[in-house]
């Protein structure tokens, strides 16, 4: 380990060091730019759509990409720029938010079973093994009728599936990190457990919690599809990307453009996610940047 | 003609955070039948001047600048890729250090062994086989046939550096490089590794390279000494020349860092802080029980240093942090002024904590990554509400006072900082509680000589300057003969011998405490 | 090592492909071997006549078993089946089959007419839980049987004077009864084999696995695998084995529309159950093509709850009807896959066409929905449109959303109900509007009318006038001509369409892919299959499109 | 190591239990009965159509009846097919289905192993980041879009390959294991690279590499057993989801499997069979999560002495 000269007076905090490793990672920046603007448009999209996004032409039916059409219309003759543009909006939505709450109830239910470990953690897994058995579409019809229909229930429903691997996946971090000796150390200081998960397992968990995050938001778009299309989530004429992509998949000899733009649309934010999500494990991951 | 002539070598680092010479246009030469040492401290360059020589240097980013490496006539840094393969682990061969991780944890010994020859010598297995026995013998290892079939996790970490020894030479190797061979073993199977090095090098009349960072334990086995610092060959010598009358400054500062010294006993009337009455630490694996600490009684007195020695798997840090409760205990109980800890619930214990504090071994893995060195020293402060919010960046910069770090370091991380820094980052943390009593669990032995020295002194000034009674657990005891008032000696979890450091090495009683003290490397050359 | 594993790979690749291009293609093997292959739409729940209910089932059942009238596929009329003649006695109330004496079970036993008196009974009993009972209560003290009040069978309207005559006593005149003959849940089954293999009215008896079936129709189960397909072959003991043209009939469960028409285009089926939407078109441009399309007796509406405000204003519920522009909707979105519709009962059943009482007229639809109190949709309290899940009725709900939005400036949420819970919210009627489709059981408009009597089970509307029971239940089966039958059930469906308790879409039409070999399977009001009328030209091929 | 086996599977017990008893009454309380049909029910014959299936008796003694059936292996007559066991169903559909996501695992085994090596072997280059987007392209194309797109290409437009059917041509189980294989190659290339790169860092690799064995014999005889623990890992649980999840390629390619049971057997509020097809689920579950954890176990010596006591 060659002596590095010391660095400036002002130290970096955990961020700005992450922030300017990552600034040097160019495919991370590229992701993160078009993350941005789609998120960006995804916001201002009621004032910039071309057309109101129910407005409907039948006698134009279903038209390739025009001047007056940049991306072409579906068949009830409504453009299909507006609906991947009103689409994005929930799917980014869905994609965020059920992952958050996949991420918030799996870290934490992970964190208390390895770190407690013995009966305890039997238990929390046992639990974890139970969900995983269940048969997904009753719950998710199940859900519906208790909750009504609105976007809440969809999140609920789609977090409700995703967090055990997210579990799992925390579980193994804490159980390795506890042994390490600034635990210990945590201890003899007299911190309480949930102080320790807190400040000292969590933070040193980020990498393979990031990894995890920027596989979850494809599967869960997708999955968002899949509830939607069965009359379980978002109702017309609202709509997202992952029906969007059913519905051009059904009509794909006859109207290609309807199922390749959504599913470019899906599949360019998921390439953003994932470059974002290397580089960001990668500029987190302090001991592998320092040498 | 000398085996090896390595002529102006020049190694540069190329990484993300900067460009560094590691090793800046050094020359030297390694004779048949001898035994060269390179001694120098991390980051000297020693290692990384040998790996280039046989291209086990990642090139992207090291690169070798210039320089000329002669074995046996042949250019090794010309060579290609396939050439200089042909050469390794034929002609020369390696050891390295850490022999937990060196095995292939999935491969059986013998199938690692025999792969040289296999490979190199295209001998069929049955041959490789007999000659993979032979060589087990010849390294020391009893009842070869079952043992070949044997998985590295089934050996002692003296028995896999054997079988790394023997790897090494089962093709009869001219030159054998070994990479600080026996840094991580305890003391008295470090003694027998160097014996067995040094025998096999006679026997077999090859060259070796000796890397290491200790100059004590090269002092019996090495006939050439070289010392590098900073990627500089600064001195070299024979062995007489370098331990008698060194030139360099910078080996001087080597030799002195070697503790020697002896603690007079202290005149303090013993009274006691910490008494510990019949502990028991039992483990239960799935395959027996391990009886970690086998009914241990001692007392530790106020202001004291108790050294507590002992080799791997002797129970020593099992009785720091029984002690401590980081441990749950089978048995026993542990009086800390007059109060009796293992009796403790949850609360009580936590109210306790602040009084005792513990320092741990490894620097890299005992603080904290992800938090500042502010965040690690104001947490025990405000938990125990020493300070408030206000007060507490002030006596955070007194505490790294303390332990001597610059002020301007206080946003830094761990990773920013070498072992040394780390490890007074972490002593800043155990003091901030204002503790009377301090565990300190192998403090100094992942860290190099030098540094070692500068922290055992700190040690002892913050212990005279709080009055602090420290159990200092070591398994090296040059360091606790230096540090420790009293010392006792542990075997297998059970009391081998106590008294005063001074009586202990002058006349040891028991034979155990015999051989541990006659293990200490380097002690031909140095006067009691 | 790498390299070779992955060049290695590659060439396995190619050569699984070489090996299954070209080869002969079922059509082509079918067209020489006199084997049809034929798209059947779902996995059939079971063979027995008296059990099950879907239209897959149906097509199948009736090339095993055949009825005592069987339905001629050019007219619909019946024709003779396992009995020969039939007399009608002048009251209308008296029928007597005289059963073909070469009428034969697969097993050799002549066919009596005991079979038929024990099959009804056992059709009706109420222990069999037979969903399709009521097809036999014209019958007299069918319904009293089937719903447990009478208990002596002998009481039943059905009698086997001989072995050869079966006399059938029903509660009225019901000129449509000897068409019932061809539904299957009128079929007569084996006894023996029944009894063989289990209790008359047990639902789980294997009596129908292939190896225990007996069967009369024109063919014999012979292979089921399930989930794959079904074989039939050709029955040589059936009474007019020698007019059957085919060898056998392989039924292929398609549950996925696209799929099937790949199976199609791949030359895998000779004949489809149903045509994506949007192929419809790029099928229609093909010359010689294998689109063939038909008016079928069913019709698609949507049922308004009568008893929901704003559902309870007739005018409201016209001014809905009126909004809805049904010629753009069937031309765009559904690609003339259907044809509009203005009443509940399909053009042309047997000669009745229906009134037309409204027609798309956004002016007036505004005029009325403002004498309601909704001037021009302002303080209009909100609508729920109920529908199950499918891509046709997404389809057809968001068009109507929206031309309900741009006449009469109105919002109307959607609900998409998963199957189940769209049947619940049906059949308890907390819905304001909500999708229905009926299709006939046979071809009657009193099958259609007879939905709206108060009572009838499948109202779900709330509208109830007695005047309009009184026509359905006693005129129309009383009236002596046909004329005057339709006559009386034009002036009730006119009574329906002025209170609008439904909304009227369109009418449904079936739609096939035929390979041009396939001959004897015309279009019919019915979509009915008489396999025995089917038979394969070799020489007709497809011209590639 | 079967101290150890029967321990897991006396764990799994409760588990399952707990499922069965969780399902049983959840189906129930969703709305909608088998038995409700777009053409309204007479209600004498909806009490009759009950009684054959017991479910006029209390819901506990349909419990208690089921439970007794169950441990004799029989999971009920089935509500949609009258006259056909539910044990006959998933016999049908079993075979077909377990070989589906054999071949979609042998799949994503070769296809993911071989890239993820491929990008371990030299990471950062061009080697690394197109077998990677193209797993990350596996991950987010959906089953529902790569099928039609698959059979539009291979199908219809090159007629190489036959677009629907199992078993039934030769060369019909190809696009089908392709398109359910896919997903999980591009999982097991992620995970095969990570598997990889940290082994490769570690210190045995540079003594092989000190004995001057070529690289590919490091790497393969070496870094292999090592690297490909995450993925046997993986495996267990992905076995089980693939069952699940292989309804929509057997929807696409009318394969006779498990898949389209399961699910429309929601939709149909079968009650037996989505018990069938659940308690059939959890079981697999288990036994591929103790599977693999055998297997991991196996492959690594210092776990496996701890087994075999």
């Amino acid at each position: 380990m060659t002596d590095m000269t010391l660095q400036a007076e002002k130290g970096t905090s955990l961020w700005e060091d992450a922030w300017r490793r990552l600034k040097k990672n160019k495919l991370a920046l590229f992701g993160l730019g078009l993350l941005g603007s789609f998120v960006l448009i995804a916001l201002i999209t009621p004032w910039i759509a071309p057309y109101a996004y129910d407005a409907q032409n039948l006698d134009l039916g279903a038209t390739p990409p025009s001047a007056a059409h940049w991306l072409g219309t579906d068949i009830f003759g409504r453009d299909l720029l507006t609906q991947i543009m009103y689409g994005g909006r929930i799917s980014l939505a869905v994609g965020f938010v059920a992952t958050a709450v996949a991420l918030f109830i799996g870290v934490s239910w992970g964190a208390i079973a390895g770190y407690v470990g013995g009966r305890v953690d039997a238990v929390m897994m046992r639990i974890v093994d139970i969900l995983y058995a269940l048969p997904f579409m009753i719950f998710i019809v199940l859900l519906m009728v208790v909750f009504g229909r609105n976007l809440l229930l969809l999140f609920l429903a789609i977090g409700a599936v995703e967090w055990l691997t997210m579990a799992r996946i925390m579980r193994g971090q804490v159980q390795t990190l506890r042994k390490q000796e600034f635990v210990e150390a945590a201890i003899s200081l007299g911190l309480a457990p949930a102080t320790i998960i807190r400040r000292h397992l969590i933070p040193n968990a980020l990498g393979p919690i990031i990894v995890y995050t920027t596989l979850t938001i494809p599967s869960v778009m997708l999955l968002e599809a899949f509830l939607s299309f069965l009359g379980l989530g978002i109702q017309p004429p609202k709509t997202s990307w992952g029906l969007l992509i059913s519905y051009g998949a059904e009509t794909m000899e006859e109207y290609p453009w309807l199922l390749i733009f959504p599913g470019m649309a899906l599949t360019l934010t998921l390439f953003a996610l994932n470059f974002l999500g290397d580089g960001l494990r990668d500029a987190l991951d302090v001991r592998r940047s320092a040498d | 003609m000398s085996l090896l002539s390595v002529s102006n070598l020049r190694v540069d680092f190329n990484t993300r955070n900067g460009h560094t010479i590691a090793v800046n246009d050094i020359s030297f030469s390694v004779e048949k039948g001898q035994i060269t040492a390179i001694i120098g401290e991390s980051g000297s360059g020693k290692s990384v001047a040998c790996y280039s020589l046989l291209g086990l240097l990642p090139q992207p980013p090291a690169s070798i600048e210039s320089g000329q490496a002669l074995f046996e006539g042949q250019d090794l840094l010309q060579m290609s890729e396939a050439e200089l393969r042909a050469i390794r682990g034929r002609d020369i061969a390696m050891i390295f250090q850490d022999p937990m991780t060196c095995l292939n944890p999935f491969m059986t010994i013998g199938d690692q062994l025999i792969e040289p020859l296999v490979y190199h010598k295209n001998l069929s297995e049955k041959h490789a086989l007999a000659r993979a026995k032979e060589l087990l013998v010849e390294v020391g290892i009893r009842d070869p046939d079952t043992t070949i079939n044997n998985y590295p996790h089934e050996f002692s970490g003296g028995m896999r550096q054997r079988v790394m020894i023997a790897m090494a030479l089962i093709n009869e190797p001219k030159l054998l490089i070994a990479d600080e061979p026996t840094t991580a073993l305890d003391v008295t199977i470090q003694a027998q590794i160097l014996k067995l090095i040094a025998e096999l090098q006679t026997k077999r009349d090859i060259g070796v390279i000796f890397i290491s960072h200790d100059l004590a334990v090269v002092a019996d086995i090495a006939d050439q000494i070289i010392v590098m610092e900073k990627g500089l060959l600064v001195e070299r010598g024979d062995r007489e020349a370098i331990f008698t009358d060194a030139q360099h400054p910078y080996t001087q500062k080597l030799l002195a860092a070697i503790p020697s010294s002896i603690k007079e006993a202290s005149t303090r009337a013993p009274e006691p802080l910490v008494r510990v009455e019949h502990l028991k630490t039992y483990f239960e694996t799935p395959s027996q029980l391990v009886k970690a600490v086998d009914d241990v009684s001692f007392q530790i007195n106020k202001g004291e240093i108790l050294g507590l020695v002992g080799e791997s798997g002797s129970g020593k840090s099992t009785i720091g942090r029984s002690i401590l409760r980081l441990l749950p205990i089978t048995e026993g109980t542990v009086t800390f002024a007059g109060t009796d800890v293992t009796a403790l619930d949850k609360k009580g214990l936590r109210g306790m904590r602040r009084r005792m504090q513990m320092i741990f071994q490894d620097p890299y893995a005992s603080l904290n990554p992800r938090m500042s060195v502010y965040d690690t020293l104001a947490e025990p402060l405000l938990l125990h509400g020493i300070e408030s919010r206000k007060t507490v960046e002030q006596a955070v910069l007194t505490l790294m006072d303390d332990v001597g770090l610059a002020r301007a370091f206080i946003r830094k991380y761990p990773h920013e900082f070498s072992g040394g820094q780390r490890q007074r980052i972490a002593i800043g943390r155990a003091l901030a509680t204002k503790p009377e009593f301090i565990v300190a669990d192998e403090p100094v032995s992942a860290l190099d000589v030098t540094i070692q020295a500068q922290i055992l002194d700190l040690l002892l000034d913050l212990g005279n300057q709080y009055g602090l009674t420290m159990l200092f657990v070591s398994h090296d005891l040059a360091v606790v003969r230096h540090i420790a008032d009293r010392i006792i000696v542990l075997y297998q979890g059970k009391i081998v011998e106590e008294g005063s450091s001074e009586a202990l090495f002058t006349n040891p009683q028991q034979s155990y405490t015999k051989t541990l003290l006659h293990s200490i490397p380097g002690q031909s050359l140095l006067a009691g | 090592m790498v390299k070779s594993t992955i060049r290695a790979l590659g060439v396995l690749c190619l050569l699984s492909l070489a090996a299954c291009m070209g080869g002969e293609s079922k059509v082509e093997q079918g067209n020489r071997d006199g084997v049809l292959h034929y798209g059947n739409g779902s996995e059939p729940q079971g063979l027995d006549p008296h059990v099950v209910t879907g239209v897959p089932e149906n097509k199948i059942i009736r090339t095993l078993f055949e009825g005592l009238a069987v339905k001629n596929p050019y007219t619909l009329e019946p024709e003779p089946g396992v009995a020969e003649r039939w007399d009608i006695s002048a009251d209308g109330k008296q029928i007597t089959f005289h059963i073909n004496p070469n009428a034969r079970w697969s097993n050799g036993d002549p066919v009596t007419a005991h079979d038929y008196v024990w099959s009804w009974r056992r059709a009706l009993d109420p222990n069999m839980g037979n969903q399709y009972a009521y097809m036999l209560y014209p019958l007299v003290n069918a319904e009293a049987y089937a719903t447990g009040k009478l208990d002596d069978t002998e009481k039943l309207g059905v009698r086997a004077k001989n072995d050869l005559t079966l006399e059938v006593t029903l509660n009225a005149p019901t000129p449509y009864f000897i068409q019932l003959m061809d539904h299957y849940s009128t079929f007569a089954v084996h006894p023996e084999t029944v009894s063989k293999h289990g209790g008359a009215t047990d639902r789980f008896t294997p009596w129908t696995r292939v190896g225990n079936i007996v069967s009369n129709g024109p063919f014999v189960l012979t292979e089921w695998k399930l989930n794959r397909y079904i074989r039939v072959e050709k029955n040589p003991l059936y009474w007019n084995a020698d007019n059957v043209k085919l060898n056998a009939v392989m039924f292929y469960p398609t549950e996925n529309l696209t799929s099937e028409e790949r199976m199609f285009r791949a030359g895998q089926l000779h004949y489809t159950n149903e045509v994506p939407l949007d192929k419809i078109p790029v099928y229609k441009s093909m010359d010689n093509s294998p689109f063939v399309q038909a008016p079928y007796l069913g019709t698609y509406y949507y049922l308004l709850n009568t008893e929901k405000p704003p559902m309870d204003d007739v005018r409201v519920r016209k001014a809905l009807s009126m909004a809805v522009d049904r010629e753009t909707l069937v031309s765009t979105v559904l690609q003339n896959a259907y044809v509009p519709a203005y009443s509940i009962t399909p053009p042309d059943t047997l000669g009745y066409f229906p009134p037309k009482t409204f027609s798309y007229d956004p002016e007036k639809a505004r005029q009325l929905l403002a004498e309601a109190g909704y001037p021009n949709g302002d303080n209009w309290p909100g609508l729920e449109l109920t529908y199950n899940t499918s891509e046709n009725h997404r389809k057809v709900a968001v068009a109507i959303q929206q031309m309900w939005k741009d006449v009469l400036n109105i919002e109307v949420s959607l609900a998409n109900q998963e199957w189940k819970v769209y049947l619940d919210s049906v059949n308890q009627m907390n819905f304001q509007i909500a999708r229905r489709g009926w299709i006939g059981d046979y071809v009657d408009p009193n099958n259609f009318l007879d939905l709206f009597i108060t009572e009838g089970g499948n109202n779900n509307t709330g509208y109830s006038d007695p005047v309009y029971d009184e026509i359905i239940l006693r005129e129309a089966p009383n009236a002596p001509t046909r004329e005057e039958r339709y006559a009386l059930f034009r002036k009730a469906e006119t009574m329906l369409m002025d209170e609008m308790p439904i909304l009227p879409i369109y009418t449904y039409t079936s739609k096939h892919l035929m390979h041009p070999s396939v001959k004897g399977i015309p279009p019919n009001l019915m979509d009915s299959l008489n396999i025995r009328y089917v038979w394969l030209d070799p020489n007709e091929t497809l011209k590639a499109e | 190591m079967w101290r150890f086996i029967i321990g897991r599977l006396l764990q799994a017990v409760p588990v399952i239990f707990i499922v069965i008893t969780a399902t049983f009454f959840l189906v129930r309380a969703a709305p909608g009965g088998p038995f409700d049909a777009e053409k309204a029910v007479i209600p004498e014959v909806k009490a009759a159509l009950e009684r054959q299936y017991r479910l006029d008796l209390p819901l506990h003694q349909q419990y208690v009846a089921y439970l007794s059936d169950l441990v004799q292996g029989d999971l009920g007559p089935s509500f949609k097919y009258p006259g056909r066991s539910i044990n006959e169903l998933i016999e049908s559909g079993l075979p077909v289905t377990a070989e589906l996501g054999a071949y979609a695992l042998l799949i994503a085994l070769i296809i993911g192993g071989i890239s993820g090596i491929l990008a371990a072997l030299r990471p950062n280059t061009l080697q690394d980041y197109i077998p990677m987007s193209l797993a990350m392209v596996g991950i987010c194309m959906p089953t529902f879009l790569l099928g039609p797109l698959l059979v539009l290409l291979f199908g219809i437009e090159l007629d190489w390959l036959p677009v629907s059917g199992w078993g039934d041509i030769p060369g019909d189980k190809i696009l089908p294991s392709i398109t359910l294989g896919a997903a999980y190659a591009a999982y097991v290339a992620r995970l095969s690279r990570a598997g990889m790169l940290e082994v490769l860092s570690q210190d045995y690799i540079r003594t092989a590499r000190a004995k001057g064995l070529p690289e590919w014999h490091v790497v393969l005889k070496h870094g292999l057993r090592g690297g490909m623990l995450p993925v046997v890992a993986f495996l267990g649980p992905a076995f089980a989801g693939l069952l699940a999840g292989s309804f929509v390629v057997e929807t696409i390619f009318q394969i006779p499997g498990l898949g389209r049971f399961y699910v429309q057997a929601a939709f149909n509020r079968d009650y037996t069979m989505i018990l069938g097809t659940t308690v059939f689920l959890s079981t697999l579950i288990v036994l591929f999560n103790l599977l693999s954890d055998i297997v991991a176990a196996w492959l690594n010596p210092r776990l496996r002495a701890q087994l075999s006591e």
